[in-house]
């Protein structure tokens, strides 16, 4: 179940994950976008991350809001409000139901495809929260190597969403830079324990 | 990376300070916020909102003022601006007769603008958009984003502006700024690469003698690259695509718009507009207005783009030639 | 050389088509010169020439119009325009109350001039003349052709064509400009050197990272090279030159022009703007007006020049205010 | 003396060396100055070639002044005025007086003078206009090699006259491009006949 405590160590871990590899995200984003995946990720974090250190909260669906809108009033890009509009869906579903982690998910996944539009394989961060909540409803936990396993099938698709789809059949071979932030997400959920 | 700069991070800020002292008889910008405003108050008309990611200047910026753009927002370079500071840009544009936001088709800026607008209608501030998609370098198809938002957009800034000064109805600007957008097409071509200061190097890579047509904004890339080619070679494979994309007749009444993207010099602008010109008349279409200049850049990206707008109502032609008090539109 | 040209050996004819192409409704072209003259006419009052070799867009021709100049005699790239073509755009520009001419300081430009001046005047038009010299880069002595005419050369447009229109007589304009002239003072740093389209490389040479301070705008050199250094460090060391030049004191009236050279784009130049106005705030100068952008270039050169005027008389002021009807100055 | 013929001879001639060494005029003018020096010369004698192939001339004046006119209305530049403003003078010193070679030199010299207001050692092409004029006063006649000298001594001269005095001390070790122009005028001079 989501606690203040978990919620709260698994946004830091995020943080750094974020930030010890954010020239690799905007360097990933450079292949196929506009190079500023890892700047808009490590500005919306570093946001988080103040007001994590600021502020006491109550409940985890509090630290879930409270990073929804920094994420949202930081990131910028297409990143920003779909990080934001998830993690909003999210703290939403743990008022409700603090327990169930995949329902939560499925949540933060819904906000994604109600703000993005986007289905799977149009190779975006969709193509690893959806088969997470899958895999998760399915087997009741998750792995790193299965988040490796989906963050590396973006590789084979071809970009039908956001910027990368203007290369077409050239956005073949590279890795979603949304997907790859979205996988530290996952394994940061795992760190601060709230998967396992 | 060659640049007369500071620290990259401060781009932004430093940029919006010194664009503001310079012009503070104009615009003003919202402390704490990438928000320009214009000084000017239009009470109880309705207020245009533009904006997008910064590097685009004199966009939108140097289009804030009397007869054009209530308030400009400006993100970070290259990065559209997020929701709350396109929501401090309504509140600080609004004059009681409504908001219309001018987005150009970025996911981004489309998802940011339309949050804002759903922050503002919980305040209660009457909003709608139109979402500017000229280039028609990029198909635009369900296996896309759909066309990338560039240089048109100031058209429709200029145009719309004056109808929003002549008092036109929230509604009634929505239509004529999506009729505009439908008549409105750009392409363009790029023969140096930007390079984004907290980058640091160029956004592609181009050879000493290759060009790229159909590049956007932000360094997305184009349709094909080739040897580079001359003035002449390039208004005439602009205006080819153009032409199968808007399929004229003689004597069909067009606007053109011939934007420099950042580092190319008004000498060649001007050699360029002379090229297209030669190749309009040839075509024998029947150019109401005409505009050169750098106004929709990529930082220091060398190249030009052009656009064409079909003039479908004489009334736009007083919308164009209506007088602005702007920084960089006269 | 990455350019969008055709011949290099007609940019300049191609240039001026199409810059009147797109400007017929304020400017035209004389046939067969490279005069460009207003259609606004002034039946009585004192014309204003200006020009010289071209690769300085916009100026001079974006600086023609209602206000500011009559005409400008655009030569070839880099290259003084020849006494007959001066001629014409001297004879385009009369209106019957005299001609003065603003002539920047180079050995080619003086002498043509002059010579022009001396044909107006064997057929019956009353010329004068004033030099502008207000690059402080080069010692002016007996050892130098003297100061180069720079940036300032705007202003002096700008307040002299306000003063023009206002109906003050050829002698009052040219002890005007002189005195504008005397206070004007500027001073550049490159990045990046221009390319004349028919030399096809570069003027000179730079590192990788290194600027030179104090060149001209036709690549003459400048005073030092070193280190490319950040946008406050340059501000910082220019204004001690033009502090140095002016020996001002705190409270004194100044207005300010930072001026891009071609290639830089806007984003460059208003975070410079930025540390300079921080700098002159510091000095404590009274700064009356502002303005930033690209005015007198160098081709594609990369860098800025800062340009201080000090405010003599309050009028300078209205002047600098007075609505103009250019392409190129709002 | 000047005739039609043999003037004509000497513009044509000096018209195709600066022709021929166009792009080394410019280069010249490229290290101390603006690098234009080849497109002007060579432009402005383009329309007195043009001019000379156009019109039937009954004296030399006339072809003179029809050489001056044209540089003046073509070259642009700093040469363009003077190298016009020269051959202006010496037009009308040859109506005057056609036998005196050293005397029509003399004047091109001091129209050159007047309207540059150099002296010499400036390192223009005073430089070699006064030594011409004054060899030819002292021998009465001029050989190539004597022109090669003087040009070569701009070579060591500070510029303190036209764009080359923005170098200073960096003048130093460069020929004047002017000088090197000059120079081939009066080689031209010896190929046409007119001196020898
Ligand atoms: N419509 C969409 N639905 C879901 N995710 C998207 C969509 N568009 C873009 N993305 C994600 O956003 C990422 C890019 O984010 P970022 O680079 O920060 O923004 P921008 O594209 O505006 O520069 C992509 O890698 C992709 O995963
Ligand atoms: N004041 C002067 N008197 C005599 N000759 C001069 C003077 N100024 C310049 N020159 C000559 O003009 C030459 C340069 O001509 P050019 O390059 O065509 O003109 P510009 O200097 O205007 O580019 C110099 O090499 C020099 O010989
Ligand atoms: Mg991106
Ligand atoms: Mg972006
Ligand atoms: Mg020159
Ligand atoms: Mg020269």
């Amino acid at each position: 179940m989501f606690t203040v405590e978990n919620t709260t160590k698994w946004l830091h871990a995020f943080h750094e994950k974020v930030q010890a590899n954010q020239s690799y995200l905007s360097e990933l984003d450079s292949a196929i976008g506009d190079g500023d995946h890892g700047t808009n990720m490590a500005r919306g974090l570093a946001e988080v991350e103040r007001k994590l250190k600021e502020n006491l909260f109550e409940s985890p669906q509090e630290v879930l809001k409270m990073a929804a809108m920094a994420l949202i009033s930081k990131t910028g890009g297409a990143s920003g409000p779909l990080y934001g509009t998830a993690l909003l869906e999210m703290s939403k579903q743990v008022a409700n139901d603090p327990q169930n982690i995949g329902k939560s998910i499925e949540a933060g996944l819904n906000g994604i495809l109600k703000r993005g539009k986007a289905t799977t394989g149009e190779k975006t961060m969709v193509d690893i929260w959806k088969p997470v909540v899958e895999s998760l409803m399915a087997e009741q936990q998750l792995s790193k190597e299965r988040i490796q396993q989906f963050v590396s099938e973006t590789k084979e698709m071809k970009a039908t969403k956001g910027r990368a789809s203007y290369l077409g059949e050239r956005s073949l071979g590279h890795l979603d830079p949304g997907a790859v932030s979205s996988g530290y997400l996952f394994e940061a959920m795992i760190d601060g324990g709230i998967l396992s | 990376m060659k640049k007369i700069l500071n620290d990259p991070q401060n781009v932004l800020d430093e940029m919006l300070d010194g664009f503001v002292y310079a012009n503070g008889h104009l615009v003003e910008r919202v402390a704490g916020t990438g928000v320009i405003r214009r000084t000017y108050e239009d009470k109880g008309k309705v207020a245009l909102v533009s904006g997008g990611g910064s590097g685009h200047e004199p966009s939108h910026a140097g289009f804030v003022g009397q007869g054009m753009l209530s308030a400009a927002v400006c993100g970070e370079v290259f990065t559209s601006p997020t929701p709350d500071q396109i929501f401090e840009g309504i509140k600080a544009a609004d004059q009681g007769g409504g908001v219309l936001l001018i987005i150009k088709n970025y996911t981004g800026d489309v998802m940011n603008f339309e949050m804002a607008g759903e922050m503002a209608e919980a305040e209660g501030i009457t909003v709608d958009h139109i979402i500017v998609n000229d280039d028609i370098a990029v198909e635009d198809s369900s296996f896309t984003a759909g066309r990338r938002g560039v240089a048109g957009t100031i058209i429709v800034h200029k145009i719309v502006g004056a109808a929003a000064e002549a008092g036109l109805s929230l509604q009634s600007l929505k239509v004529l700024g999506e009729t505009v957008i439908e008549n409105t097409k750009t392409i363009g071509v790029s023969i140096l690469p930007a390079t984004v200061p907290a980058v640091g190097k160029p956004g592609f890579e181009l050879g000493d003698d290759e060009m790229e047509y159909g590049v956007g904004i932000h360094g997305e890339p184009g349709y094909r690259k080739e040897k580079l080619k001359s003035s002449k070679e390039i208004a005439e494979e602009l205006i080819l695509k153009l032409k199968e994309a808007f399929g004229w007749s003689k004597g069909d009444k067009y606007g053109v718009l011939v934007n420099g993207l950042g580092a190319t010099p008004l000498m060649e602008q001007y050699v360029f507009m002379n090229d297209v010109a030669n190749k309009l008349t040839e075509e024998g279409l029947n150019i109401q207005f005409k505009k050169v200049g750098s106004f929709m850049t990529s930082i220091d990206m060398a190249g030009v783009s052009l656009t064409l707008i079909k003039i479908v109502e004489e009334k736009w032609l007083d919308y164009w030639n209506h007088e602005v008090k702007t920084v960089d539109w006269m």
